[in-house]
Order: structure tokens, then C-alpha cells, then sequence
């Protein structure tokens, strides 16, 4: 539809189902899985809002648009939902790139937009209306700094994968380090799409390196691991968030026994509120697994709805509430902060026998 | 003839000039200020590919170096985009000189690959030479233009700046085409040989044909950094140059004036079809496809030129 | 002299196609080579046009060293030539064809151009009236906007003429110019040459059908194997026995 | 460096190398059959791989039964491929340039249909080749499947040079290239010709994809990366040569092995390309070109 | 052995052949002549199924239809046409080209004992069968061309401007040998520019001007009226 209705439309917005906008990385382009994952938890958290009554009496909808992994098109999807939708309330990219290229367009309006990328300089950059259902790479990285400091590890090397939640990674575990006169001894990268990591991981060897932290994107990742294990290449690995995801530990093979790591939700989290809530996605995607994102944006469309249940369903009385949120979900406990970051729970997961289990969970 | 061409041009501008009247939606306004940033990139294509045939799938690479060009130079030195624009534009047109060179030895589409090759240079080159580029990241805050005070940021201020630069554009690229320069481009196309044999610098006339769509594009990538504020190495991607060359094709290769219509239309499409949700770059390409295969390109250049070919050769069936 | 050859050589690998030719012609000449087949003919014109480069000898023109040039730079000095298999602009209009004979003629500036400047405009307006001239003399007025390749056959070597001519050049080179023509075709073809010939142009013809080399031509040398082995007035080549049995045949005394 | 290590690098890149030689070889051949670039070369990798991910994992098939059922159907659509999009355009008489924007558009449309017959999930499969390092030398450790690729990638190599040089129907769909209408007055069914070609260089696809499945991730986009590899062993080696498609794409494979341990991993790409660059500016015809000759 | 009717052709939409009927009988040696542009190379290209025909048309071949047949089927009844501007695989060396020409006779043996013996019409060949056809001279192509039509042991032979761009002593050679062959049994469908060459050598004409056939005839009567081919040629320009 055309701008011209919508306009005309959007004062009388009482009646009629109240649009939430989903900026969804990956509906199309590489990692699709990805995509999947967020539409299913959208879909399933809707499902429940609306057989409880919707909002304010109202039904919730949600419009999945595209950002293709790819900056512009984030910009694009940004626009039409704030120009075009007019949605009070964007849920956006899980991709830290997108969210920091994006970002400003939804600010100028004055929309919201709750994301769970984890770049640090999202929240950061003092915009008002940024949220973040995610601890931070900071965060994260500081955890697992200390982590692989306090095992006794003394040569560690690296490997991300060259882009903003890899590289940005990478250097907040650096700075960690080197705070703890630990700096990596190797630092390897690669880009998007590579295939062979022989030459990194020879060069990781050669330097003797005890233990390799593998930051990066899931596929790439994955396929370290793999390459790693077949060159022989026997040390402690740990990772960040992406490892956690069933396919990723595919990918891996037999690679990811003994591997660390990180992250925000595992579905193997033994509290009796998740396993429920496991289950039940369960049986909704045909007994796949929920990881991360699913959590995350499930989390994100049953708050955002007790948000304006509470406050009402304009762009400003949802900023306001997410600001003073406090509210329980799956992942996490969510709390507003001046800064936009709703959380800063992280757990350490440990992959034994062929799965994850929760050895640790760490929060402020 | 020649009335013909520029009534088209007229009905563009006329069309495009009245959108805004029932278009009353930023985002639509925005996605038509890229399809004009486009359109102004694939003039440039049609002079290179149309008129000269000299395939270059690395178009993406001049839009970027100018954008980056201009971008850099107006965050850190806080010049004017009025100096940083043509600066960027001269930087891309530099390197349209030198991406010249391999098309002095090579042809047709094995040039086509050369220029793959270099559209993937310059993209890992902004991903990498980071304390220029902000790398992977991108670059942000790029300032807006200012005119006497007044800040260009709205978006329909945009619309009319850009569709004024495209039409003025299209009439340089026309006059171009029509010029005893577009003649030689032509030759060159058709029979290089015989046209080096008839006295046409071939050289000269292909590192002419490689810097004015270097011309183009850079001017499209310095309009589209001030406007869009935001850059980053994602544009420089393989498909966005084959973005810009389906529209070219699409418009009918020779034809300035349809490939206005097609760039603008190709940058539209997928936004209106975003309704399809994860079907519709699928359908998108398929549509691509069809209308590729279908014979539209004569249409358009029949509507361009009038009948200035009476008759037209035809191959043997085998 | 307009244009003197001397010594030249040309060999692919190991196939020597030219070896130690040396000629001239003077203005207003009209020289034919010829010579059996894959005797070295159409070598020797893409030597003095730049397609080749040389292997050894010296091309001049007027004076001046050409060999090494490049072939746009040989046509701009003034030499201009058509081709055995034809090579036209083939998708394009014979008024365009003939125009881009010109292109080097055109001097206004890309801003002219751009701005569609005074000068600019005459030059159009001037060369459209020369290509319709030259057009006229060939033939071929009334087939402007007809698109090349789709012109009969002969008619196509027509055009090419009025495209090199169009480069106004000094030295003509035809390359077998009559090929499939008919004899009423041919007859015409001769009396175009003369008339060019009477402008004060020099042409170098390369034919291998003996009645249009008889209509026109001063004198004739003749290649064989990359080797000149005769010269002389078409009269004296006719007689000349090695001349009879490398190329004319017994056949050559019966007239068409 | 150690010299083993070198030789285990120089091993592992001419194995990566081969599997970009291989499709780089199909668009070779596509392009001196039709006058077409291939551009869903790549996408065709991807399809392939999917495939063997279905019958050798999910089906339970043997390798080389997936593998030769999965190379029939390769077969079929390339040839399909064949009759629908190169045979339209070429009524139409197209221009090459249309052909190329039509595959570019068909790559793009296969890599976002597959998701609907294969799902959205990147997949692996377990390396039929066994994935236990041997010592091909002292000190040496080589991956058995590095010595399959090579080695699959010489024998199809020869098999190819063999069919065109030695044998009257590779003469004739050479012929066929040249002037097909020509080749159709000697009596060759042209438009049978094209198609086999394409069907050729699809199995070839098939049999890289094989390959790779086998060793790399098997996802939705892969083909990007094996088409641009592909592209680029074909611009070192000589465009149109089938020999300069394999030394190419061995080239490409090495270099950047030895480039991301000898330079950084993070220039790894930028060598690859700066490489390609300068063969452009100063070999721009690549190692091995094929030069016919347009005899003025 | 050859029957045509009512043969229109077309390129594209333009009418280029309106009605011809032509008839070649078997060892025959008929020409087919007229001024540039008339529609004789349309006609071969026709017979060989390369030029869209319209419905009414008929051509017969050895009893059997063959106007809807694909080129390459038509080849395979014994109908050989050597196209006019010779046609050499350019990237194909001399051999190969020859090769080509048998495409459709299976034994290898046999293939190369006819290269031998037809190289000989062209001695220099012998030395270069292994350079690429596109380097030759535009007059060796000519031979080439004319020679690999050969090789497919034609039952009718169609040769488009055979003569052009070849010198006189070998023009004289080539027809000399097509003549022997005809008389050995081949028929031939000859186009040539030179129309008292060609009424010469064959014994049948046909005249085709502006796309019609406007007359025809025993070449030795054709021959005596030479004003009236003349008449033909004349106004071409
Ligand atoms: N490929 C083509 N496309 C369009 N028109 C064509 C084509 N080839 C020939 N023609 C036209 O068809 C007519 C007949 O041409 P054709 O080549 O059959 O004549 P021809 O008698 O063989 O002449 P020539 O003596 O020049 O070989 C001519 O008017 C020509 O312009
Ligand atoms: N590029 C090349 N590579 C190899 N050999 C070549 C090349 N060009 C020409 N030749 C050879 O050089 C010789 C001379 O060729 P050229 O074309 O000059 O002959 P010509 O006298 O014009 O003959 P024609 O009368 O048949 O046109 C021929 O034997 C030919 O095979
Ligand atoms: C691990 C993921 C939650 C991080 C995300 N992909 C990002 O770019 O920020
Ligand atoms: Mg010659
Ligand atoms: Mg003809």
C-alpha cells in the first residue's frame, strides 16, 4: 500500500490490529537459518499474545522485512517501517553491522527499536531509543577473559571471523587480555564465505599456541573447528554465542566435544520455566531445538506486548516503557538502563557427550 | 529524431516531477532518490556497454570509490560536499582510465570478468585499509549538503535535486551518444579493427568510454553517500553491479532513456514485492529472467530512435 | 612518390608470407598486385595499413617512415583501404558507416559536443552532406538508413569504398574489390575507380579478376610465394610466361 | 617454515585448487560451446552438493551411487538449462551480453529456490574419503581426499582434452562454436550439440560439488564463492582454454594457502585479487591463451 | 532428383524468394544465375533448411519432402552445400576442417584416404594441415571450403560462388575438376558471378532476378542470347 492511506490512517490507529515491525537479518542471503529461527519465535510469541487477548484488546501483528545481511537494505527496512508502516516499535537485526548502519533512522523518528545484536557501540552511542535484549560483547568478552586468564592459559590465540560482531569481539577479549598481560600470541581471520582455514590453523600451531579462542560467525566457525580437529590441532577451544546453535554443532562434527563457550540461552538450561517452554516450541517447528535467537525474540515480542498493554501502544509510551522495563522472559531477566541494554546475564556452556550444558550462569 | 528522444525525456521528467503529489511517503520518496542515484550510475553503463560494448560487471567499484572518496574526505576534513563530490567523482574517473588499460587487450565478456575482478579489489581494499574506510563497519554521519545555510536532508528535497541531475545528465549522455564520439564508440563496438583501420584512436576512445561511466557512477556514489549518510563495504558486491548492468540490459543497452525507466523501476520492484516475504527475491530474479528473454529491447529502441534502421539482418536458423 | 615499399618481410612462424618486396607508386597511380593464391597480396596491405607489424623493410609515405604506426595513425596520414572478407560496421546504417570514415575529419571539442556548440552543429551538418556525396558517387544514395549487413553483396563492397574514402585519405588500398561481383557490376566498378583516379587519388588494387585489372590499372606487379616476380604494364604481365603458369593459366587468353 | 609444513600447504591448496579448477573448466567449456558465460556455474556446484547431502546422508546411499545418480541429474539439467534459456536467446539472436545477465539472474533465482526443496540449514556431510590424516611422506600428513581431488581433477582433465582434440565429436562441437550454422551444412545437430556441452559441464559442476560437499559446508550460497574462484582461475590461466581453467584454478588454490600463513590470513582474499589484478594489467589474456585468429 | 516449388523465403518478415521453381535432375549440372542481391545464396540456404520458408513451399530430394527437415538431416540424404564466403571453422586446423567434412561418414580409413587424395587438387595444403584454418589466405579458405564439401561424398553438390577470390589457373583447375566429377556421376547446383563461365560448365540454367526466376533454359541456347542476359544484369545499382 501506498503512503498516502497509511498517512491518513495513523491517527485514528484505535481500532484495527496494532503493526509491530521485524527487521529480519537473513529472511534471504546467507544465513537464512538464522532468519527461520526469528520468524518461528515471532510467530509462536504472537500466537500467545494474541490468544490472551492481544493488546489492549487490539491483535498483534508483526511484518517480517528483509535486511539480506546487508547494510542498505537494513537502512531500507528501517525506512519502510518507520515511513511507510509506521510501526510505534521496531524489533531489529540480530546483526551488529545492520543495527549500527540502520540505527539512526529509526532514532530521527523516535521509534524504538529493540535489537540483540551485541556490538558495544549500539548502546553506546547515547540514542534514546535503542534497546538491547543482549549482554554486550564487553560483556561477554570480559567473562570469558577472565575464564580462559583464570584456567591458567598463557598462549592464547584467536581466530575471528572479519566483519562487526567478530571483529568487535576479538577486540574487547583483547583489551581483556592485555589488561591481564595475556594478549594472544596468534591472531588469525577470515572473511565471510571461506572455506579453507588450513593455513591459520598451521600457523596457530606452529606458534604452539594452548588454547584458541574461535570468535566469529557461525559457518566459518564451524568449519575452523572442523579443519582444526582434522589438522590436528588439540587444544582448549572456546567461542562466543553462534557455537551454541544445533546446526552449528553439526557443522562441527565431532569438533565441538570440549568446547566452551559464552552465551545468552541454551535450551539444555535445566530451570523447569525453560524446558517448558522448550518443549513447547518443540512441538510447534518439528521437534527442533530453540537456541538463542528464538529465546531472545520471543522474550522481545511478549515484553514489547506487556509494554503497551501496560503503557499504551504509541511509539512514545513503548520508549518509555522499555526504559523502565522489568520483566522475567526465558533468556533472561530484562531491566532498563540508561544505556538501552536490558540484561547482562550470560551463561558458560560446556559441550559434553554431544550436548550443551549449563556449567555456569553469570550475571551482575 | 532527435524531437523524439527529448519528448521522452520530457515525459520522465513530467511523470517524476508530479509523483510526489500522490507519492506523499518518505520511504517511497527515498526508494525513488535511489532508483534516480541508480539510473545516473547506469547512463554511464550505457555509454560503456550499449554504445562502445565494453562489458564492465565491476561498475559497483567506481560508485564506491567516489562515495568513499567524497565521504572520507567530508568527515575528516569537514570540507564541503560541493568540493568533496567532484573530488570523489575525479578520483573514480582516475581509476576508470586506468581500468582502461586491460580493455585494450581484451574483448567482449572475457573483459567482463577483468572488471569482476576489479569491483572485488576495491571492495576488499575498503574492507581492509580500515583507518580510511572504518572497514567492515562502515561509515557513519556523513554530512549532509548544505546550501546557503540550509540543510538538504529532507527526503524530497533529494527527490528533486536527483531527478533534475538525472534528466540534465541523460541530455549529456544523449548528446554524447549522437556525437561523432558515440559514432566511434559504436564502431568500436561493431568491428574494432576495421574502426582502428578508419583512424579511430581506439585507445583513446575506450579510455573515453571507461572514464565517463566512471563519471557517472562516481557522481551517482557521491549524490548517494550525502544523502543515504551512510556507507559501507556491502555496497561494492558483485550483485550490485549486476544490478546495475540488468538495468542497462533491461533498458535496451543502446537506449539512454530506457534504461532512466529501468534503473528506477529495477530499484523499486523489491520493495514493493517485499509483500512476498522470503519468496520474493526468487521471484524478483525470475522476473529478471523473463523479461530478459523477452524482446523488449528493440521496443524501446524503436521508440527511441524512431525507424532509423529500416531493416534489420538476420541470422541464419541452425 | 606518394607511398614507397622497400624490402619488406613478413613471416607467421615459420610460414614466410612476404619476403624483400619493394614498390612504389606515384600520385594518381593505379598499381595492382596480384599473385596466386597465398602469395602474400593481403599480407603486404595489412603491413602498410599496421595490422602487422613488419618483420623487416621500411613503408613510407610522402617521406615519411610509417611502419611501426599504429593502423589509426596510417589513416590518418592517409592511407585507407577496404577489406578481402568485408568488414563493415555491420549493424549500424550506411550513413553511419560512412560518417565514422569522418570521425578523425570532426574537430570540436567534448564541451562543444556537451553543449551542443555552433561548431559542432556545422561540423554534423557539413560531413552529413560529404557522406551523402560520397554515397552518391558510389551508388548507394537512397540506402542511407539501411543497416549494413543486410545490404546485397556487392553493394556492401561499395560502401566500404565510400567509408575509406570518407577518410579522405591519399592512397587507396582495394582488397580484391570485385569479388563477387557480376560483369555488369564490375564495369561499374571500373568507371568508379577512374573517376577516382582522375581526383589525383592513388590506388593500390589487389584483384584476382583480370577484366577489372585490365580496365584500370597503370601497371601491375605480381607476387608468388611472398615474392615479386614480375612487373610491368598489364600488356607485358599477360605475356609473361612464369606470370601464365603460376597464376594466369592457359586459360587466361579466352576473354569472359 | 618448515618444508614439511610448505608441502602439506602446497598439498591442501592444490586440492582447494582443484575443486575451484573444476567448475572454472564447466564455464570454459559452456563458453566455447554457446558463446555463453555460465555465471550459475556455481549455483550448480550448490545444487549438487545438496543433492549428495540427500541420497549419500539422508538416503543412506553409497557414496559413489549418490554420487553417479547425482551427475545423471546434473546431466539432465544442464541440458535443461540448455533448451529453455540459451536456446531462447539464441533465437533472438541476443547478444552474448543478454545471456550473461539471464544466468546471473538464474543463479540468483536457484540459490533462493533451494531453500524451498532443501531447507534453510547449512549442512555438512561425513568425508566419504575418511578423515583421518596419512603420511603421504616423513613428516608429511596429507588428508585423503586432498589426494582424491587432484586426482579426480587430472583424470577428468584428460578425459576432456582427449574428447576434443582426438575424437570427431569434441572437433564438432568446437566446430559447432566456431560458425554453427557452418557446422550444421557438415551435418552436425547443432542444437544437440550445445546441449551436450552444457550437459558436460553440468556433470563437471556435479562432480565438484560432489567433491566439496564432501569437504567443505554444504549451504544455500555457496555457489558465490565457487563461481567467483571459478571466474578468476579462468582469467589467470587464459579464458577458453581448458587447460588454462585447471592451471588457473591450481594457481588460485595455492596462492592463497600459501598466502594467508606466508602474508596474514587477513589479506588473504586481497592477495588472491591483487594477483588477479596483475594479471590483468599485464597478462590480461592469462597463461594459456586461446587465440583465434580474426584474420583481417 | 532435386524438386522445388513454389519456394518463398524470408528473412524475418521481409519476402526475399516469391514462387521459384527450380529443377535439378539427377547428374545433371545446373546453374543458377542472375544479379547481385537476386536471392541465389537465399535459394541454397533455403534448400538447405538455414531460411524460414512459408507453407506452400515443396522440395523434393531423392523422392522424399525435405522442406521442414533440419540442416543437419537434409546433409544426411547426400544434399552437400558449400556456402558462399567460404566458412572455414577458423580455430579448426586445415585437417580438422577436413574432418569436419565427413562428419557424417563413419570410417576413419576411409577419411583419410579422401584427405590425401583431395588435398592434391591444393598441393600446399600437404605441408599445413596443421595450421589453423583462420590464418589462410582468403583465397586458400575458398579451397579449403570446396574441398571439405568434398569430403562428404555428396550425392548433389551445392556450390555458392565457388570462384570467388581464387586465381584465374586455379578457377580454371577447380571447374575443370567439378566437370570430371559431375561426368563420374555427382549432380551439381552451381551460383556463380561469372555467367559465361558458368554456361560454360553446365549443361541447365536457371536466371533468378529480384527474387523470381525470369527464365531458363539449355546453357548452350542461354549462351547464344547474350543480350537477353544482359538485360537481366542491367539497372542492379
Ligand atoms: N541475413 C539477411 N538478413 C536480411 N536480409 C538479407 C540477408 N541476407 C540477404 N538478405 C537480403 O536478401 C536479398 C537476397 O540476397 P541473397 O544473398 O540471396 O542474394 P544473392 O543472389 O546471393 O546475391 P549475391 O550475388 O550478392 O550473393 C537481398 O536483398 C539481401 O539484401
Ligand atoms: N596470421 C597468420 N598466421 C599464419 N599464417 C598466415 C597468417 N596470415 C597469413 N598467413 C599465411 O600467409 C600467406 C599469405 O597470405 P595472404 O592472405 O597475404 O595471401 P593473399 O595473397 O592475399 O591470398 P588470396 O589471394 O588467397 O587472398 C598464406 O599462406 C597464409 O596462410
Ligand atoms: C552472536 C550473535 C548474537 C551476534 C550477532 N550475530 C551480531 O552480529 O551481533
Ligand atoms: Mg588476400
Ligand atoms: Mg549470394
Amino acid at each position: 500500500g501506498c503512503g498516502g492511506q497509511e498517512a491518513a490512517k495513523a491517527p485514528a490507529e484505535e481500532k484495527g490490529p496494532v503493526k509491530i515491525a521485524v527487521i529480519v537479518t537473513s529472511l534471504t542471503g546467507p544465513l537464512t537459518k538464522n532468519g527461520e529461527y526469528i520468524t518461528n519465535a515471532v510467530k509462536m510469541a504472537l500466537e500467545e499474545v494474541n490468544s490472551s487477548g492481544g493488546v489492549k484488546g487490539r491483535k498483534l501483528e508483526a511484518v517480517f522485512l528483509d535486511d539480506q545481511v546487508k547494510s542498505s537494505e537494513a537502512i531500507n527496512a528501517v525506512k519502510k517501517a518507520v515511513d511507510d508502516l509506521k510501526v510505534p516499535v521496531i524489533l531489529g537485526s540480530d546483526s551488529s553491522g545492520l543495527v549500527l548502519a540502520s540505527m539512526p533512522f529509526a532514532a530521527k523518528e523516535g521509534v524504538p527499536q529493540v535489537v540483540s545484536a551485541t556490538n558495544v557501540r549500539i548502546t553506546r552511542q547515547n540514542v534514546p531509543t535503542i534497546f538491547r535484549m543482549r549482554a554486550d560483547d564487553a560483556v561477554a568478552a570480559k567473562i570469558l577473559a577472565d575464564y580462559v586468564t583464570g584456567k591458567g592459559f598463557k598462549k592464547v590465540g584467536i581466530m575471528y571471523t572479519n566483519e562487526d560482531y567478530g571483529k568487535g569481539f576479538m577486540e574487547e577479549i583483547q583489551k581483556n587480555l592485555q589488561a591481564q598481560k595475556n594478549g594472544a600470541i596468534g591472531l588469525e581471520t577470515c572473511n565471510i564465505g571461506d572455506t579453507d582455514f588450513t593455513a591459520q590453523i598451521l600457523s596457530l600451531k606452529n606458534k604452539g599456541v594452548d588454547t584458541v579462542l574461535a570468535l566469529g560467525k557461525e559457518i566459518e566457525t564451524a568449519k575452523f573447528l572442523r579443519q582444526s580437529k582434522e589438522l590436528g590441532l588439540k587444544v582448549q577451544m572456546f567461542g562466543g554465542s553462534p557455537l551454541g546453535l544445533d546446526y552449528v554443532v553439526e557443522l562441527a562434527g565431532g569438533a565441538m566435544e570440549g568446547v566452551k563457550i559464552v552465551t545468552h540461552f541454551l535450551p539444555s538450561d535445566p530451570d523447569p520455566k525453560v524446558q517448558e517452554w522448550v518443549n513447547k516450541y518443540k512441538k510447534l517447528y518439528k521437534n527442533e531445538e530453540p537456541e538463542t535467537h528464538v529465546a531472545c525474540y520471543y522474550d522481545a515480542v511478549k515484553m514489547v506486548a506487556d509494554i503497551m498493554n501496560k503503557n499504551g501502544t504509541t511509539k512514545e509510551a513503548i520508549t518509555k516503557g522499555l526504559k523502565e522495563v522489568n520483566y522475567v522472559g526465558i533468556q533472561s531477566a530484562y531491566k532498563g538502563s540508561a544505556s538501552g541494554d536490558l540484561v547482562t546475564k550470560q551463561v558458560v556452556g560446556d559441550f559434553k557427550n554431544g550436548v550443551w550444558t549449563v556449567t555456569d550462569s553469570l550475571g551482575k | 529524431m532527435q524531437k523524439l528522444k527529448s519528448n521522452w525525456l520530457w515525459v520522465l521528467l513530467a511523470f517524476f516531477a508530479v509523483l510526489p503529489v500522490v507519492l506523499t511517503n518518505n520511504y517511497y520518496i527515498y526508494v525513488f532518490n535511489r532508483g534516480f542515484a541508480n539510473a545516473i550510475a547506469v547512463i554511464g553503463l550505457v555509454i560503456l556497454f550499449g554504445i562502445a560494448g565494453q562489458i564492465s560487471l565491476g561498475h559497483v567499484a567506481f560508485f564506491a570509490l567516489s562515495a568513499y572518496t567524497s565521504s572520507i574526505l567530508a568527515i575528516r576534513l569537514e570540507w564541503s560536499p560541493f568540493i568533496t563530490i567532484p573530488l570523489g567523482v575525479l578520483f573514480s574517473c582516475i581509476w576508470g582510465a586506468l581500468l582502461s588499460i586491460p580493455s585494450f587487450k581484451l574483448s567482449g565478456p572475457f573483459l567482463s570478468i577483468s572488471t569482476v575482478a576489479f569491483g572485488e579489489v576495491v571492495r576488499l581494499l575498503v574492507i581492509n585499509l580500515e583507518p580510511l574506510t572504518n572497514g567492515p563497519y562502515g561509515l557513519y554521519n556523513i554530512p549532509p549538503v548544505v546550501i546557503g545555510g540550509f540543510r538538504i536532508v529532507k527526503e524530497l528535497h533529494w527527490y528533486y535535486i536527483l531527478l533534475v541531475a538525472m534528466c540534465l545528465l541523460a541530455v549529456l549522455g544523449l548528446r554524447i551518444k549522437n556525437s561523432y564520439i558515440g559514432r566511434a564508440l559504436a564502431a568500436i563496438r561493431e568491428d574494432e579493427i576495421a574502426a582502428e583501420i578508419m583512424g579511430i584512436n581506439i585507445r583513446r576512445m575506450k579510455t573515453f568510454a571507461f572514464v565517463s561511466a566512471a563519471f557517472f557512477a562516481g557522481l551517482s556514489g557521491g549524490l548517494y553517500a550525502h544523502f543515504a549518510g551512510y556507507l559501507s563495504p556491502e555496497i561494492i558486491t558483485g550483485e550490485q553491479s549486476f544490478n546495475l548492468f540488468s538495468m542497462a540490459i533491461v533498458g535496451g543497452q543502446e537506449s539512454i532513456i530506457g534504461s532512466l525507466w529501468s534503473g528506477i523501476a529495477l530499484t523499486i520492484a523489491p520493495e514493493y514485492m517485499r509483500f512476498l516475504q522470503e519468496y520474493y527475491i526468487m521471484i524478483f530474479s525470475l522476473i529478471v529472467l523473463l523479461v530478459v528473454l523477452l524482446p523488449w529491447d528493440t521496443l524501446i529502441e524503436k521508440a527511441e530512435s524512431g525507424s532509423k534502421r529500416e531493416v534489420k539482418a538476420v541470422e541464419y536458423r541452425s | 612518390m606518394v607511398l614507397e615499399i622497400n624490402k619488406l618481410s613478413k613471416s607467421f612462424g615459420g610460414i614466410v608470407a612476404l619476403k624483400e618486396v619493394s614498390l612504389e607508386v606515384s600520385r594518381g597511380e593505379v598499381l595492382a598486385v596480384i599473385g596466386p593464391n597465398g602469395s602474400g597480396k593481403t599480407t603486404l596491405l595489412n603491413l602498410i595499413t599496421g595490422v602487422y607489424v613488419p618483420t623487416s623493410g621500411e613503408i613510407t609515405l610522402g617521406g615519411k617512415r610509417i611502419d611501426g604506426h599504429n593502423s589509426a595513425e596510417i589513416c590518418t596520414s592517409g592511407i585507407a583501404r577496404t577489406f578481402q572478407n568485408i568488414r563493415l560496421f555491420k549493424q549500424l546504417s550506411v550513413l553511419d558507416n560512412v560518417l565514422i570514415g569522418f570521425n578523425h575529419a570532426f574537430k570540436s571539442s567534448l564541451a562543444n559536443v556537451l553543449g551542443k556548440g555552433r561548431r559542432f552543429r556545422e561540423e554534423e551538418k557539413t560531413f552529413r552532406e560529404d557522406a551523402a556525396k560520397l554515397l552518391e558517387v558510389v551508388g548507394l544514395r537512397g540506402k542511407e538508413n539501411v543497416v549494413a549487413q543486410s545490404l546485397p553483396y556487392a553493394q556492401q563492397r561499395l560502401l566500404e569504398i565510400a567509408r575509406a574514402l570518407a577518410t579522405q585519405p591519399q592512397v587507396l588500398l582495394l582488397d580484391e574489390p570485385a569479388a563477387g561481383m557480376n560483369s555488369e557490376e564490375i564495369a561499374h566498378l571500373i568507371q568508379l575507380i577512374k573517376t577516382l583516379r582522375q581526383t589525383g587519388l592513388t590506388i593500390i588494387l589487389i584483384e584476382h579478376i583480370m577484366d577489372l585489372v585490365r580496365g584500370v590499372t597503370d601497371r601491375v606487379i605480381v607476387l608468388s610465394y611472398g615474392v615479386k616476380i614480375a612487373a610491368g604494364s598489364f600488356e607485358e604481365i599477360e605475356r609473361n610466361q612464369e606470370v601464365i603458369e603460376a597464376y594466369l593459366g592457359k586459360g587466361a587468353a579466352k576473354t569472359c | 617454515m618448515e618444508f614439511t609444513t610448505f608441502v602439506q600447504l602446497l598439498i591442501g591448496g592444490l586440492s582447494i585448487g582443484a575443486l575451484y579448477a573444476l567448475p572454472a573448466l564447466g564455464i570454459t567449456l559452456i563458453w566455447n560451446a554457446a558463446g555463453v558465460f555460465n555465471f550459475a556455474n556455481g549455483e550448480f556446484v550448490m545444487i549438487s552438493s545438496f543433492m549428495i547431502y540427500t541420497l549419500y546422508l539422508s538416503m543412506k546411499l553409497p557414496f559413489v551411487g549418490a554420487l553417479l545418480i547425482t551427475v545423471c541429474f546434473m546431466f539432465l539439467f544442464g541440458v535443461l538449462i540448455e533448451k529453455t534459456i540459451v536456446n531462447t536467446l539464441r533465437r533472438q539472436n541476443a547478444p552474448a551480453i543478454k545471456a550473461l545477465v539471464s544466468f546471473i539472474a538464474l543463479s540468483i533465482f536457484i540459490r533462493n529456490a533451494a531453500r524451498f526443496v532443501w531447507g534453510t540449514a547449512p549442512r555438512t556431510i561425513e568425508n566419504p574419503f575418511g578423515s583421518k590424516p596419512f603420511e603421504l611422506l616423513p613428516g608429511i600428513f596429507v588428508m585423503p581426499h586432498s589426494i582424491w581431488i587432484i586426482g579426480i581433477c587430472v583424470v577428468v582433465m584428460l578425459l576432456l582434452l582427449a574428447l576434443f582434440k582426438a575424437t570427431k565429436l569434441g572437433i564438432a562441437m568446437r566446430a559447432t562454436t566456431q560458425n554453427r550454422t557452418v557446422a550444421a551444412l557438415m551435418g552436425v545437430n547443432t542444437s544437440w550439440m550445445v546441449s551436450l556441452v552444457f550437459g558436460l559441464s553440468s556433470i563437471i559442476a556435479g562432480i565438484a560439488g560432489a567433491l566439496s560437499g564432501a569437504v567443505f559446508f554444504i549451504t544455500l550460497d555457496m555457489g558465490i564463492m565457487f563461481g567467483t574462484k571459478a571466474f578468476a582461475a579462468n582469467i589467470i590461466g587464459g579464458f577458453g582454454n581448458p587447460m588454462g581453467a585447471i592451471v588457473g584454478g591450481l594457481i588460485l588454490g595455492v596462492t592463497e594457502t600459501l598466502g594467508a600463513s606466508f602474508i596474514s590470513s587477513m589479506y588473504k582474499d586481497v592477495i588472491t585479487f591483487t594477483l588477479l589484478l596483475l594479471f590483468l594489467l599485464f597478462k590480461p589474456k592469462g597463461l594459456f591463451k586461446l587465440d583465434i585468429v580474426d584474420k583481417v | 532428383m532435386l524438386t522445388i516449388k513454389h519456394l518463398d523465403s524470408y528473412y524475418g518478415k521481409a519476402q526475399v524468394l516469391h514462387d521459384v521453381d527450380i529443377e535439378v535432375k539427377e547428374g545433371q549440372f545446373v546453374a543458377l544465375l542472375g544479379p547481385n542481391g537476386a536471392g541465389k545464396t537465399t535459394t541454397m540456404m533455403s534448400i538447405s533448411g538455414l531460411v524460414k520458408t512459408s507453407a506452400q513451399t515443396q522440395i523434393e530430394f531423392l523422392g522424399e519432402r525435405i522442406e521442414r527437415l533440419k540442416p543437419e538431416a537434409i546433409v544426411a540424404r547426400g544434399l552437400v552445400h558449400v556456402p558462399q564466403g567460404r566458412g572455414v571453422f577458423p580455430g579448426l586446423t586445415i585437417k580438422e576442417n577436413l574432418i569436419m567434412g565427413a562428419y557424417l561418414r563413419n570410417s576413419k580409413k576411409e577419411t583419410n584416404s579422401d584427405i590425401e587424395r583431395l588435398v592434391e587438387l591444393f598441393p600446399k595444403f600437404k605441408e599445413r594441415m596443421s595450421q589453423m584454418a583462420g590464418t589462410l589466405s582468403g583465397g586458400e579458405q575458398q579451397m579449403l571450403a570446396i574441398i571439405r564439401g568434398l569430403m562428404a561424398h555428396p550425392k548433389l553438390l551445392m556450390l555458392d560462388e565457388p570462384s570467388m577470390g581464387l586465381a584465374p589457373i586455379i578457377v580454371d583447375q577447380i571447374y575443370e575438376t567439378i566437370a570430371q566429377i559431375n561426368k563420374s556421376g555427382m549432380t551439381i547446383l552451381l551460383v556463380e558471378q561469372n555467367t559465361n563461365m558458368a554456361l560454360q560448365v553446365a549443361n541447365y540454367a536457371y536466371i533468378l532476378s529480384v527474387g523470381g526466376i525470369v527464365n531458363e533454359g539449355e546453357s548452350c541456347v542461354l549462351r547464344q542470347d547474350e543480350e537477353m542476359i544482359k538485360s537481366y544484369f542491367k539497372g542492379q545499382h
